[in-house]
């Protein structure tokens, strides 16, 4: 099977081969990678690849996998064959961005309105959680297109908050 | 001895306390918001009562509903923890009326040291120096400039009724003070209900170093160490450690002198913590009085040997110091990490959910002090703390090692958590070194931490593992049954076995 | 410092020494057999070699393949653990002659405290005193006979290639001997391949005290302290402490003594263990030493404040001791319990398997050194000790209630283990106060824990909320699909969110 | 529902109904308790009852459920409506025993054949499991019915050794 994984926004095709139960080979740029493979617990892969052990975990989020590697963490895109499949929502269309909720909390203020125009880092909304409250800024300077949320509403990690474009 | 102990708290405090009951042979009543059904607290007690709706407000801090499930339980004591009504007099004084033991100091006590400005006042008579500044809150804004005038800038404006790091403001000079009072009041009356301020000298280079104190019902007091509190993030304590790396003996003695005059002003009894600031001459300044068990008391525990819990009930029931001055002894050092459900890439912000993998680390001189479990959903209402990761090592540098050690077998996921940048900070050579003032992570934050070419990511051969592993994952991954035909063709489908060990 | 170190050893021992090293930066080598792919150990370290098949004489007691691993991971130290290699001198000896350092004593002093024979006689010029009774093989039936009528009955026969509680067999009386020493003997060839075997006299109430000591490579060794081993099911060790509850200052120098002595009749550098008997009248007699780190050697750690396979290390690269004998602190009792996949209700029979639950304990004073996790599948090959649970108090009363309650948080499901039976060995009132000799496990199976009347019962109210737990459980466990139409009368069908979201 | 649960011989007629989202009622021999239930993880139930707060592992086993509170364990087998589906299998008929393997392991010697009479405790088969021998021995006296296993087999926990009546 041939997949595309976008990491930091680079792009690496892939192409999975299983070989023996358990030793996959993985093709990346022309490269031959021979693993030995293991899951020894739900999405936990041990990897054992000349001759180094290395464990990592996979995690799917809302629109990415979250791998963790020697205590490091990457969001990883995978596009199949079927399609993009897990796509990160972040990137939205040539210019427009999708403010996503990073956390489940409470709208406390919206600071613009729909048809604002806004600076970069210009706050556009508040929202608390664990009594925190943080402010959400505009991430470019632009115009508010859309407001996902109001006032006193409560939003789930992921919940659309805003598109500025 | 009691006879069972109500648990004023959730979380990993609330666990530690039932722990500490459970090896005293004490049975325990947990008390839980609709939010902290199957909570660990409540999972591990004996007892458990439900206390209303999921904000604090209308539970853990709700004194009538607390004394009501101490009643129904028949608990002869209870226990605050730390936070919620751990340092409310009247939550005290209503334990006092229901004929219930509360396991902390007298309700004047606690109302003495609550408030910063009678509480300096009250230190000062014993000789204890304060940080130079206003006593009293100020009255005006021209009194104020006065004040700020004499002391000379910068200056910190602080709510009275503050703490926790909160009402907090430094002035750097007479063109900000302005707005600075303004700001800080409007934020102290939210906060605490209270717009009172005071103005205190702003210490340069500051640590912030504490004193643990014992002192039971019978006019005993003993210190046992010091801990190291300078390592903060907005004036939160994140790291903590036993001993301090600038407190040597002589100075050792002479702030626990002072935290035992503290003690004597306060007339205080339980286990209690003085808080001082130190200057880049070692010279100190009495900040205030917790008047209760500190959320980093597990450091001065590995060093000391002390159950600091344990004691808190002896004293709570009458029992004399089981220890003179000369007793306690210290031995090599201790760290703590306060793991909390937050995104450091992110601006710090709160992240709860659910916890999908969990995996804590363990061996030689690491003591993991969790209030969460695999499964368990961090809520949205509460603090979001969910462990405290504490090592012990015979060297400071071994603590750290091991520190290191336990960070890298620590895995939590589902939820974000400040792990990673624990392991940044370890790895910090003044910090290493010891070398810091509470500005410290503040400044490598703005400074390195979230500047771009701080990019956090991993080596090549790292990426393209994690790029196979997440490719593997997503072979693998259930696919709906209108799609199973297609996916038949997939070079996966030989695994079919593999697949059916690994859900099992 | 040495580059990297190959871990020849498995389970939670390697994973003990993987930590070692990782605190010391020092990159590791794992090995392992092919029912070991992803133990523990395996995905713990840097680097994992594969050294052949389950069975242990062909994979971690080949010197060769472990050799091989060394060389192709160029590691220049390897440390052998306990067990396997560990005590074998032609594997130190394949060490020196590859150029990799082994961490363990010479070949000379692991060939010479191997030999049960030469070790007393070497130990007996030192002055150092053994249980009386022979020092060479028996070379007859008749010369047994006379042996033991000299020394007197009840006699211990001993194989003297044997450890581990095997090839040993008590004699009461002269009607006995004949058939005791057949069955010894065969029992010794078969076990060690070696039918040597001697006498000694059996010592009444006896304890097993030992004495860990640590020797450097420069002439300079110190003692630290004993570990009390007496309670022990079948020769096996089964709860360890430090200190012993019998064991004064004053015994403790005695004993230090003698094992240092021990020492310097094997020419031992090395952490290393002396291994006393101790009679009613607190008389002591040296029984053998252990040439390698310790299984119970946390209990020492918790109580010195040391890192015994840090200094194992130290030592190994050439570092004088770090500390002097006046240096070494006990402080407060640890305790260790050996957590087995055994099934102490039926015969304490193997109880290999899949781990499907695994909540291990934390909190103050607790210390799990394991070697599993959830998922994993404990071999059938290898010794069944799945962890050791460790817990440290400011005395032994409060080290046993962290024990009881440790054990209490300790959850492994899928598999047996003799967690349920440590908490009864805790609750005895003569384990309790410290009196008990090495008969005391094998007694109280025998005469209480197996008997009809001793039936392990819950009760009523905890019998009928298990059979609830049960029945829910039932009611809500997959129902194949051809049964899935039948099903959906069930009441439990309200709560398919509910199922959604304890299956994510 | 109704269920049947069997503990230590004992059996007890259990009528489970739903009673709140997570408060569960359970009558048994007449007797009402209601009980707070949450599922805490998979297998582990929490239950409050009249105050007490008590937790309950359920481990499926090969015939029964392995039921562990308050450290304490004990196998429950459970029958519901559709019929035994969950029985142990020790149970033989009248005066007929099935000895199982209590752990995997290899069959080292088989010391009996079939049609013997035997004694109580007198040895049937060694298995050898974590190099330890384990001597299997008749509950009873009677005659071996059957050999479920010859010399140097190797058997799962539960597998079926020899029948005894």
């Amino acid at each position: 099977m041939k997949y595309t994984a976008i990491i930091d926004g680079e792009r690496l095709e892939i192409e999975l081969v299983r070989v023996e139960r358990d030793v996959i080979q993985a093709e990346i740029a022309g490269e031959k990678y021979v693993l030995d493979v293991q899951a020894v617990e739900p999405g936990v892969y041990w990897f054992r690849w000349k001759d180094r052990s290395v464990e990592i975990s996979v995690t799917p989020n809302t629109d990415t996998y979250v791998v963790s590697i020697n205590g490091q963490r990457i969001d990883v895109e995978i596009i199949d064959a079927r399609g993009a499949l897990r796509k990160a929502g972040q990137q939205g269309h040539a210019g427009t961005v999708e403010l996503r909720a990073p956390m489940p909390g409470k709208v406390v203020k919206v600071l613009v309105s729909e048809g604002a125009a806004v600076d970069m880092n210009q706050g556009l909304l508040v929202i608390e959680a664990m009594k925190m409250q943080n402010e959400i800024k505009s991430p470019k300077k632009g115009t508010v297109r859309k407001l996902g949320v109001k006032e006193t509403a409560a939003v789930n990690a992921g919940d659309l908050l805003a598109i500025v474009e | 001895m009691f006879k069972k102990i109500l648990i004023a708290n959730r979380g990993e405090i609330a666990v530690r306390l039932i722990r500490a009951c459970r090896e005293l042979g004490i049975p325990t009543a947990a008390v839980y918001s609709e939010a902290d059904r199957g909570a660990l607290h409540v999972r591990m007690a004996d007892e458990a009562y439900a206390i209303g709706p999921a904000p604090s407000r209308e539970s853990y801090l709700v004194i009538e509903r607390i004394i009501d499930a101490a009643l129904r339980s028949h608990a002869d004591a209870i226990h605050p923890g730390y936070g919620f009504l751990a340092e409310n007099a009247s939550f005290a004084k209503a334990c006092d009326d229901a004929a219930i033991t509360f396991i902390g100091p007298s309700a004047a006590s606690i109302a003495l040291m609550g408030s910063k400005i009678q509480a300096r006042r009250a230190v000062a008579k014993y000789g204890v120096e304060s940080v130079p500044g206003t006593v009293d809150p100020i009255r005006s804004d021209e009194e104020a400039r006065t004040i700020a005038a004499s002391i000379g800038y910068p200056i910190m404006l602080k709510a009275s009724g503050g703490g926790g790091g909160k009402g907090l403001r430094l002035v750097a000079g007479e063109q900000e003070l302005e707005s600075a009072l303004r700001n800080t009041r409007s934020e102290a009356l939210s906060a605490f209900g209270d717009d009172a301020i005071y103005i205190e000298k702003f210490v340069e280079k500051p640590r912030h170093v504490e004193i643990q104190v014992l002192a039971d019902r019978h006019g005993n007091a003993i210190h046992v160490g010091e801990r190291e509190c300078t390592i903060q993030r907005r004036h939160q304590k994140v790291i903590e450690e036993c001993p301090s790396p600038i407190v040597d003996p002589d100075l050792r003695g002479r702030m626990g002198e002072a935290a035992l005059k503290v003690v004597q002003a306060a007339n205080y009894y339980n286990a209690g913590t003085v808080e001082f600031l130190v200057d880049a001459r070692r010279r100190f300044y009495f900040l205030e009085m917790n008047t209760r068990l500190q959320v980093e008391h597990p450091v001065t525990e590995m060093v000391t040997g002390l159950d600091l819990v344990k004691l808190q009930i002896a004293i709570a029931r009458g029992d004399k110091l089981p220890l003179k001055q000369t007793e306690v002894v210290m031995r090599g050092a201790a760290m703590e990490c306060r793991i909390y459900a937050e995104d450091p890439d992110n601006k710090f912000f709160p992240s709860p959910g659910k916890i999908v993998r969990l995996r804590t680390p363990s061996g030689p001189g690491v003591r993991d002090d969790s209030g969460v479990y695999e499964g368990w959903t961090v809520p949205i209402d509460y603090d979001p703390l969910i462990s405290k990761l504490v090592t012990w090592g015979s060297s400071r540098a071994e603590s750290m090692a091991r520190m290191q050690r336990a960070l890298r077998e620590y895995q939590i996921d589902g939820i974000k958590s400040n792990i990673g940048f624990f392991r940044e900070i370890l790895r910090h050579p003044d910090f290493q070194k010891g070398d810091f003032d509470t500005g410290f992570i503040d400044r490598f934050i703005g400074s390195v931490y979230d500047q771009p070419a701080h990019k956090r990511t991993l080596q090549q051969g790292d990426r393209t593992l994690a790029a196979i592993a997440a490719a593997v994952f997503h072979s693998e991954r259930p696919v709906p049954a209108a799609e199973a035909e297609k996916h038949s063709d997939m070079f996966w489908k030989l695994d079919a076995r593999r697949r059916g060990l690994r859900s099992s």
